[in-house]
C-alpha cells in the first residue's frame, strides 16, 4: 500500500460540508500545505475541529478569514479577531468547549468511547442541555465523543509506512485527532524510510494514516 | 495605596512567588501570572506547566535562538529546562484534571466571596474562550488569582460574579496590589495587606464583605 | 469428515488468512488463531495488533535471539517487522474499541446462531479471565471464530449459548474443520463446506439451526 | 528534590492493606525488585491492581504464590493456576475486568474523569450492578475509576528527575499506573543524569514519580 501522494490528489478527498480536525495548538503543529491548499481549492462549509482558530495569517486562522467554515468546535478565538467578528454578525457559528473536554472528546471518538465524566464545567453555562451524572457524591457533565470525516495532521518525522514522530510542543492535538477521523492525512516535515523511526518512539502508529503528503 | 501600573504587576506577582514550595508543579496564565516566573526565589525548584504539552518551561529564548517547536500557551517562543517532558494535549490536561497540578496562577475579569471566577467571556462584548482555565481552576490543587483590585474605578471583587463563570467555588486565594484574600467557608479573609496601604482603603475598593485576619500582616514584596 | 487434528487446524487457520485483505490490521487470539500468521497469502501487506503493546508482530525469534522487551499477548518471545510500533495498553485498546481493528480471530467455547460468543470462563471449572477478549470482539469490525466444530462429540454451535458470554451479537464468521458459517439476520448460513465432509455430517455435529447457501462452495485450503 | 532512594528505603512507604498497583503485562515491564522486596518485608493485604496475576514464579504471580494479596483487580489470571486455586477456596478475591476496561478506568483515576462509557460488556456479566447509558441509542456501561495507594512502575531508562522511558513492550500498563497513585516508586533499569532523555521521548513526565530506585 502506498499512501504517499501529492497534495493534489489529496485534496480529492476534501469536500464541501466535511467535518475537518486539525492538529495544532495555535498554529504550532499544524500542517500549513494543506490549509493553504484548502483554502486554494475554496472547499466551503467545513465544521472544523481544533484547539483553537489561531491567527488571521497562521495555521486555520486563514481559513476563518477566507470562509472556509460555517462552524468551529474549538476552545479559544481570542487570538483571531475574525472569529469573533463573523460570530458576532451570525456568520460563523461558535462551540466553545473546555480544552481539556476538547482532548477527552476527540479522544473518546478515537477511543470507541460513548462518552466521559468530566468535572470540568460544572457551575456554568458548559452545563447547558448536558447530561449530569453523580459519582460518589460529586457532579460529573457527561461529554460526548467528536469525531471527524477528515483529519489534517502535521508530522515532524513521517515514514513511509505512516508512522509519526511528533517533535517537542507540536504533539498537542495531533496524536488525538489522528485517532477520531474517517480518513487521515499527515503532512511530513521530514519523509523517512520505513524502520528509521524507532518503534518504541512512534507517536501515531500507521494503521491510522491513509494519505502520506510531503 | 499604590498607583504605579508596574509597581501594583511587581507586588502581585512577587508575593505570589513566595507563594511557591521546593518541587511545585506549576501552570501561570497568560499575561500578569507569566511574570511570576521571575520572581521564584533562589533554592526552591519548580516545575512550569504549559499547557500546549509540556512540563519544564524555561525563559524566553534570546532573539535569533528560537525553535519553531516550542512555544508557551500565548504561542510566544519558549525554551524548556534539561529535564522537560513534552506530550500531547491528552496527557496536558490528565496532569490538570487529575490532580497533578499543584498550583495555577490566573488572571480574573470578577471574583466573589464564594470563590467563583469569571475570566473567559463578557457577554456581547468580549468572547475569547476558555481555553484551558475552566479545566485548570476545577483540575489544581491550589488556584491563586492575580489581578488588579479593581477595573475603572469598579471592585473586581464582588458578593456575587456577574459575568459568565469559568468555575464555581474553586479559589483559593486572591492576590492583589492591596492585599491577599482568602476564600474560606465563611467569605473572603484578608491576611496581608500590601505596603503604603490603609485597610480603609481596601474595604473601600472591595465590593464582597472582607473578614479582616486578627493575625494581619504587611505583604512582603 | 477431516479426522487429523494437526490437518482440522491447518483447514481452519488457511481459510481464515484467506479471509484478510491487504492492509488489515489484524489480533489473532492466543493458540489456533496465531497460527493463522503462517499462511498470510503473500503479496498482502497485513499489520498483526499484540494487545500487550504493539502493531507490527512479527515471526518467532531463533533461540538465543530473543529480547526480554519483545512477546506477544501469550507472553512468548516475538519479534516485531520493520514499521512496527510500540504503545501502551491504553492505545492498544483504542485501537481494538475505537474500531481500528479490521479483524480479530479468536477461539470459543461455545457460539450460537445469534452470534454470541463464550469463551473466557466454565463457571466452577475454569476462569481465566477475558483479557483483551470482550474488547476484542466488541470493538473489531469483523469477528472471526476460529475452533473445532465439537468437543467431545459435542456441538460448539449452539442455539443458544449456555456459558456465560464474552460479548453479545458481535460474531461475524465461524471456521471449522467442517465449514464456513456466517452469522446473518437469519441465523447461521453454511456458505462453504470442508474437503472430505458431507452435508450430513456439518448438520449432524451441529445445534443450531444451518440455513445452507444456494452458493455453497467448498473450502479453499 | 532528590528522589532516589535504596529500595529498603522505598519500602518504608509501603504498609499492609495498600492498593498498589503494579505495571507489566504477564511479567514483562515489571518492576521485579520491587515485588521481591515486599515479599521478603512480608506486606500482607495487597489489593493488587495489574493487567494479570503473571506467573507463579514472575512478576506478581509471586505475591499471590507468597498470599501477600487478599484482592486481585485484573484482567486474566489463567497463567496462574495458584490465582484460581486460591480464589476457588475462597482466600483471595478476584475482581475480573476486561483489559481495555482495566487501562480506562485506571487511566481515569489519573485524568481525573468521573468515569467512561464502554461498549465492552454490554451483554455479558460484566453488567451486574453497572449503570447503563444511552448515548444516541446505543448502551454502553459507566465504568469507574480506580485509584491506588503506590504505583511500582519498571522504567527502561530514568533520569534523576524521574522522567521514564519504556523500552518496546514494557510501556504497557506502566504509563497509566504511574498517574493514578498517590505515591509512585520506579524501578529504574538504567538510571541517566536529567537531560539524557531527549524531552520529546519522555513517556511519563518526571512530575509523577516520587521515587526512584535501581
Amino acid at each position: 500500500m502506498n499512501k504517499i501522494k501529492t497534495i493534489e490528489e489529496a485534496l480529492e478527498y476534501i469536500k464541501d460540508g466535511m467535518t475537518i480536525a486539525v492538529g495544532g495548538f495555535l498554529g504550532v503543529g499544524t500542517p500549513e500545505k494543506l490549509v493553504d491548499a484548502v483554502i486554494q481549492k475554496g472547499i466551503k462549509d467545513i465544521t472544523l475541529i481544533c484547539n483553537d482558530t489561531a491567527f488571521p495569517d497562521k495555521g486555520v486562522g486563514k481559513w476563518v478569514v477566507n470562509k472556509n467554515v460555517k462552524k468551529v468546535i474549538v476552545s479559544h478565538i481570542g487570538t483571531n479577531p475574525e472569529t469573533g467578528q463573523q460570530m458576532n454578525e451570525k456568520e460563523l457559528e461558535v462551540e466553545l468547549v473546555p480544552q481539556g473536554t476538547l482532548a477527552e472528546r476527540v479522544r473518546a471518538a478515537g477511543a470507541g468511547l460513548g462518552g466521559i465524566l468530566t468535572p470540568t464545567g460544572i457551575g456554568t453555562v458548559i452545563e447547558e442541555k448536558k447530561q449530569k451524572i453523580n459519582v460518589d457524591g460529586k457532579d460529573y457533565l457527561l461529554e460526548l465523543p467528536i469525531k471527524a470525516d477528515v483529519a489534517l495532521l502535521k508530522g515532524s518525522i513521517v515514514d513511509k509506512k505512516g508512522n509519526i514522530y511528533y517533535n517537542k510542543a507540536t504533539k498537542n492535538f495531533n496524536s488525538l485527532m489522528a485517532t477520531a477521523a474517517e480518513l487521515v492525512i499527515v503532512e511530513a516535515e521530514k519523509l523517512v524510510e520505513i524502520g528509521e523511526i524507532d518503534p518504541s518512539d512512534v507517536m501515531t502508529p500507521s494503521i491510522f494514516v491513509d494519505i502520506i503528503v510531503e | 495605596m499604590i498607583q504605579d501600573k508596574n509597581r501594583k504587576r511587581e507586588v502581585i506577582v512577587k508575593r505570589i512567588a513566595n507563594e511557591l514550595k521546593d518541587g511545585d508543579v506549576v501552570n501561570l496564565g497568560i499575561g500578569m501570572p507569566t511574570l511570576v516566573a521571575n520572581y521564584i526565589p533562589e533554592g526552591i525548584d519548580i516545575m512550569l506547566h504549559s499547557e500546549n504539552g509540556f512540563i519544564g518551561l524555561g525563559p524566553s529564548p534570546k532573539p535569533g535562538e528560537e525553535d519553531k517547536d516550542i512555544v508557551n500557551a500565548g504561542a510566544q517562543p519558549a525554551t524548556h529546562i534539561p529535564g522537560a517532558a513534552y506530550f500531547d494535549s491528552s496527557m496536558s490536561f490528565t496532569i490538570i484534571r487529575g490532580g497533578h497540578l499543584d498550583v495555577t496562577v490566573l488572571g480574573a475579569l470578577q471574583v466573589d466571596q464564594h470563590g467563583n471566577l469569571a475570566n473567559w467571556m463578557i457577554p456581547g462584548k468580549m468572547v475569547p474562550g476558555m481555553g484551558g482555565a475552566m479545566d485548570l481552576v476545577v483540575g489544581a490543587k491550589k488556584v491563586i488569582v492575580a489581578m488588579e483590585h479593581t477595573a475603572k474605578g469598579e471592585s473586581k471583587i464582588l458578593e456575587k460574579c456577574t459575568l459568565p463563570l469559568t468555575a464555581a467555588r474553586e479559589v483559593d486565594m486572591i492576590v492583589t496590589e492591596m492585599g491577599v484574600m482568602l476564600v474560606t467557608q465563611d467569605g473572603l479573609l484578608l491576611t496581608e495587606i500590601a505596603p503604603e496601604t490603609t485597610l480603609e482603603e481596601v474595604i473601600a475598593a472591595t465590593e464582597a464583605e472582607l473578614k479582616i485576619s486578627e493575625d494581619l500582616k504587611v505583604m512582603e514584596v
